[in-house]
């Protein structure tokens, strides 16, 4: 081996760089989050429906929002007619937060754990919760 | 011979490669491209393996029975020996960036003079045998086997790439074809597949210490009579000693400088520098030659016949060495010779014995080249130059390639001619410094048989001074390298008729005043010099 | 290897027709040379030839033209040591055809 | 034929993956043993062949030097292009990895009536450079699926890739680039004919399989949106060496972790070991000191050479009519 220790040096950086996610979780158990939907307003709700279903809601609730906001702020238009028809208020503080006042519980948590950072609350002022 | 075209037919370049697979086109050798075969006395005289007639052209090249083992087996040992090789036989992307920058792709529009593509000659060779996915995947993985015809194809662009080193400039991973073509020239010559035109010299070289087989009795009757043209042009006497113990500096310069014009010019411009400094140099006859043919052979064979330089250096008592105008020789001895033949703790770092320069940049290698000696003079005012004796030429200057991209001396040649000429224009920039082009004819190719490859190798050169013989009235194409100043000649005789070629130091001798010198009439040409032609004529 | 048959004997030459052992050489060989150019050989020719020869002799080598130029000038005069005379004689170059002629290799290297 | 064969080797791949995963099941296979070998060849594949390298020595300083060289004082030197310390040539070896400093030289030649010209051509800088950042910058936002809690420097990245601010979820710019560069990439290759024909299947197949690899990412992300906590469950599950498989990751994110397996397990074999392998080029790497520091060659042997007393033995005679000095009389 002819310049070893430099290679050697150049091998072990790229080792730990490629690495890195494995020593630094290993042993660890992951923990799939569980968004928590037990806020007051929902427990109190006779059917506990969002405005469209769970599946599309996970799925698109970021889609859906972007087009609340397009829809709101740059059209006007406040009313949701969702796909079964129902009206709702397009608002992310007084319709959505309203039932998911537990942002901590419910939108963080599984957006901490993706990594997603929804800009959201660059305008909006996130609800108030108790301080853990 | 073959009939050279005329550079209008020449200069119709196709660059469009043919449909078909170069994998499965055999080299069709083509006159005028490729040289002869070298004869079996000259391998005999430096031992190297199978001496025998053979013609590249004939079908049968005598090959020795188990030549696919010898090759293999020399392969194997190079792949271990040079990490540049097998590096380069890996990580080749194929993304074509040196395509373009070939002066033999530039002047054939043959594929296979593409850099890439002179390296996947060997690459696929490589593939069959030595990696993996070759041996698993065979052709599918670029591979194939050594066969005879694969084995001509490997001599014919063995001998079409001149190791300028410019597809390296360009190259994403600095893969240097030299260094391919290098290690395939070493392997053809395990089977005794060299040109004759290359083992000549190192034949003569191995012997009397230089390429073109002077003798020592020889060297100095040539010497002499350059003495003689000097007294006639400038009235003084010059003594160079020869073989001289004791002596601060041995000169070493290539022997094309002693034996073919343009380059006894250039070294009748050392002698009379020399002489104006009082210099207390020797000349080797021995150690006659920087260049070296071995390098175009095999590392071996240059490490063989650069061993004279360090030894005459020791012999001769000397204190450094300084080396004329070349252009493989410099970098031979900046990239090898030291490796090869050092330590040099018997010579001391080089000083100026004029300006007191002390040259600690090569405080190792113990050798200054003679254009960084004659620029520091020249800063320093040392010399009484007068450059109107030059203006009759309009110079333009070509970068050799190996001083160039093996060592990268630019502004010292450049600094010398703008101090003896006033009329000097830089090439376009594409096309000097590191990125210059070869002048087709270096690494051995200088022979007669090929010059139809010469003058399309050259093409790109010739092309650049055409420009600025146009633009600028260029008559002259100055240079450091005794291969350009034998190859530039024909070169510029073919494609731009009316520009001269010559060393750095012939335009120096020309503008040098000497003390006591007589009236000068002519240059050291011995043609008249215009000016005065023209107040005699009035 | 290429040979070249004259009065009976075989020499060998080398790709481009020079002689590859200089002393076979006879002044017949160089007049049959000459002539498969279409050439007869004068006297002047010969001086060239001769000229080279010695040299040779003396130096194991073909002189280069400056000093062919020079040396002619020196034993005949001025007017023939120059180039273009040396030219005329020998249409394809003095160094290449009269060294061709006069049975010597031609040089290599760096020329 | 080199691009066809690479191309149909890309599509059965995907439908490998694809019938694995529909028709046999096989979410353990493709979600667990195939990323684990893949990466532990990729690895191992890796060190082998940069050790591989490491054992033939370089025997000779051979850079190639692309500016004025140290010399005289007054001289200004290329302390990069020409570097005559290991700062210069680390300057320059970081120039060339992160800037593809040679590579933004490029020309292009072109001859019109018998002359030659040469035109600056940035576009292949151009577009290796944008398809290599943007790999890389995509390789370090997926570590958002292989870290917990996400570090903020991969929140950041993210957030300068999305900073168009178009869309839900936001568009980030990289992914589309890699998918863009890598067809101008495969372009250059169908429409140059030059590079065309020099292009191997080699050359073709990791080019494919990064397109495919982009295209399932892509459409994973904006137009299929799969359950992004699911497939960080699998991925965490992986990297904290508990492999789990989530129930209802959709077949599309199995594909696309099979290419990136594919193309891990075949990097070490492959010419995208240039990677490795351009740290170690010796035309690159090297100073240009020669002249100040002698360079060892570990397998230097002694050759015969002919020495002086041979010479003179030959030509004394000679030497001594010349009025040459000799050692012996």
């Amino acid at each position: 081996m002819y310049n070893g220790w430099k290679i050697l040096l150049g091998l072990i950086i790229f080792l730990a760089v490629a690495t890195f996610p494995f020593y630094s979780n290993i042993g660890k158990a992951t923990v799939k989050p569980e968004p928590k939907i037990d806020t007051p307003v929902i427990n109190e709700l006779k059917e506990k429906k969002c405005v469209e279903s769970k599946e599309f809601m996970k799925a698109e609730h970021m889609q859906l929002l972007n087009d609340w906001r397009d829809s709101a702020v740059r059209d006007g238009n406040r009313i949701y007619v969702a796909q079964d028809g129902e009206k709702y208020t397009i608002s992310l503080q007084n319709t959505c937060m309203k039932c998911h006042s537990n942002k901590k519980e419910f939108c963080d948590k599984c957006h901490n754990y993706a990594g997603a950072k929804p800009y959201c609350w660059d305008c909006h002022i996130a609800p108030k919760e108790a301080k853990k | 011979m073959a009939k050279l075209p005329t550079p209008d037919e020449l200069s119709k370049i196709n660059y469009k490669p043919p449909e078909k697979r170069w994998v499965n086109t055999p080299a069709e050798f083509k006159d005028g491209f490729w040289c002869f075969g070298t004869r079996p006395k000259y391998l005999q005289a430096v031992d190297m393996p199978n001496p025998r007639e053979w013609k590249p052209i004939e079908d049968d090249w005598k090959l020795p029975e188990n030549w696919k083992e010898i090759f293999l087996e020399g392969f194997a040992e190079r792949l271990k020996k040079y990490r540049s090789f097998r590096l380069f036989m890996d990580i080749c992307v194929r993304c074509g960036a040196c395509a373009d920058k070939c002066h033999f792709f530039l002047g054939t529009g043959d594929p296979k003079n593409m850099p890439v593509l002179r390296a996947e000659l060997l690459r696929s060779v490589y593939r069959n045998y030595f990696t993996t996915s070759g041996k698993l995947l065979g052709k599918l993985a670029g591979a194939r086997e050594i066969t005879f015809d694969v084995l001509r194809e490997l001599w014919y662009y063995a001998f079409q790439c001149t190791e300028c080193r410019r597809c390296s400039v360009f190259c994403p991973y600095g893969i240097d074809t030299a260094e391919i073509t290098i290690i395939c020239r070493e392997l053809l010559n395990l089977l005794g597949l060299n040109t004759d035109w290359t083992m000549g010299p190192v034949a003569n070289c191995y012997r009397t210490g230089n390429h073109l087989g002077l003798e020592p009795h020889t060297i100095k009757s040539i010497i002499e009579s350059m003495v003689e043209d000097i007294e006639t042009i400038t009235g003084i006497k010059i003594e160079p000693t020869f073989n001289r113990k004791g002596a601060e500096i041995l000169f070493i310069t290539p022997s094309g400088d002693l034996f073919g014009d343009p380059g006894t010019y250039t070294c009748m411009g050392y002698m009379m520098l020399f002489h104006e400094l009082g210099l207390n140099y020797t000349w080797s006859t021995l150690a006659a030659e920087g260049g070296n043919f071995g390098l175009f052979t095999s590392n071996e064979m240059a490490k063989k016949l650069a061993y004279k330089i360090y030894a005459e250096a020791k012999r001769l008592k000397v204190k450094w060495i300084l080396g004329g105008e070349c252009g493989h020789m410099w970098r031979v001895w900046n990239q090898y010779l030291e490796t090869w033949h050092g330590p040099t703790d018997f010579l001391e770092t080089p000083v100026s014995p004029i300006t007191g320069t002390k040259f600690d940049y090569t405080s190792s290698l113990k050798a200054v080249h003679i254009a960084e000696f004659t620029a520091d003079l020249i800063k320093h005012g040392k010399l009484n130059l007068n450059p109107s004796r030059n203006d009759y030429l309009k110079v333009t200057f070509h970068d050799s390639c190996n001083t160039a991209r093996g060592m990268g001396i630019f502004e010292e040649p450049r600094h010398i001619i703008r101090n003896v000429c006033n009329h000097f224009y830089e090439m376009p920039e594409n096309t000097i410094r590191e990125q210059t082009f070869c002048c087709g004819s270096g690494s051995g190719l200088n022979a007669g048989e090929n010059m139809e490859l010469r003058m399309r190798g050259g093409f790109p050169r010739a092309n650049a001074v055409k420009h600025v013989h146009k633009h600028y009235g260029i008559n002259m194409l100055a240079n450091i390298c005794a291969i350009d100043r034998a190859a530039l000649k024909p070169l510029m005789d073919y494609w731009v008729p009316g520009v001269e070629v010559c060393g750095v130091h012939e335009l120096v001798g020309n503008a040098l005043v000497m003390k006591g010198e007589k009236e000068r009439t002519t240059t050291l040409r011995s043609e008249p010099l215009p000016e005065k032609e023209a107040k005699e004529n009035v | 290897m290429p040979t070249l048959e004259f009065e009976g004997k075989t020499y060998d030459v080398d790709e481009e027709g020079y002689l590859n052992d200089w002393q076979v050489w006879s002044e017949p060989l160089a007049g049959q040379m000459a002539k498969l150019d279409g050439l007869e050989l004068s006297d002047a020719h010969w001086d060239v030839i001769r000229f080279l020869r010695d040299y040779f002799q003396k130096y194991q080598i073909a002189p280069m033209i400056k000093i062919l130029v020079k040396e002619i000038a020196k034993t005949m005069g001025p007017e023939k040591g120059n180039t273009k005379y040396l030219y005329e004689l020998y249409p394809a170059g003095p160094a290449k055809q009269a060294c061709r002629y006069a049975g010597l290799p031609k040089p290599t290297g760096c020329v | 034929m080199g691009a066809l064969f690479s191309f149909v080797m890309v599509i059965l791949l995907v439908l490998l993956a694809y019938a694995g995963i529909k028709a046999a099941n096989l979410q353990i296979f493709f979600g667990v043993v195939i990323p684990y070998a893949a990466i532990l060849t990729f690895l191992l594949g890796f060190v082998y062949r940069m050790l591989k390298w490491s054992t033939s020595p370089v025997p000779f300083r051979i850079p190639t030097t692309c500016g004025q060289q140290k010399s005289l004082p007054w001289v200004k030197q290329n302390k990069i292009e020409n570097p005559s310390t290991a700062l210069g040539a680390t300057v320059r070896m970081i120039l060339e990895v992160f800037l593809f400093r040679s590579l933004f030289r490029n020309t292009k030649a072109e001859l019109r009536d018998g002359r030659l010209g040469y035109g600056s051509s940035k576009w292949l800088w151009l577009g290796s450079l944008a398809f290599h950042v943007s790999f890389f910058t995509i390789s370090f936002r997926h570590l958002r699926l292989f870290l917990q809690p996400v570090p903020s420097p991969v929140h950041f990245v993210e957030t300068l890739d999305g900073f168009l601010q178009i869309g839900a979820p936001t568009f980030l710019i990289t992914g589309s680039i890699l998918l863009l560069a890598a067809l101008f990439l495969l372009l250059r290759r169908f429409l140059l004919p030059t590079i065309r024909y020099i292009s191997l299947p080699a050359d073709y197949f990791p080019l494919f399989l990064i397109i495919a690899i982009a295209s399932t990412g892509i459409l994973m992300r904006y137009f299929l949106k799969i359950d992004v906590v699911s497939v960080k469950e699998l991925t965490m599950g992986l990297v904290s060496l508990n492999p789990m498989i989530p129930e209802k990751i959709d077949v599309i994110f199995y594909i696309h972790l099979f290419l990136i397996s594919v193309l891990l397990a075949y990097f070490p074999f492959s010419k995208l070991m240039h990677m490795g392998g351009v740290f170690l080029s010796p035309t690159r790497n090297l100073s240009n000191n020669n002249r100040m520091v002698r360079h060892i060659n570990p397998w230097n042997y002694p050759v015969k050479a002919r020495t002086y007393e041979e010479y003179e033995d030959e030509f004394r005679e000679k030497m001594k009519n010349a009025g040459i000095p000799v050692e012996k009389e």
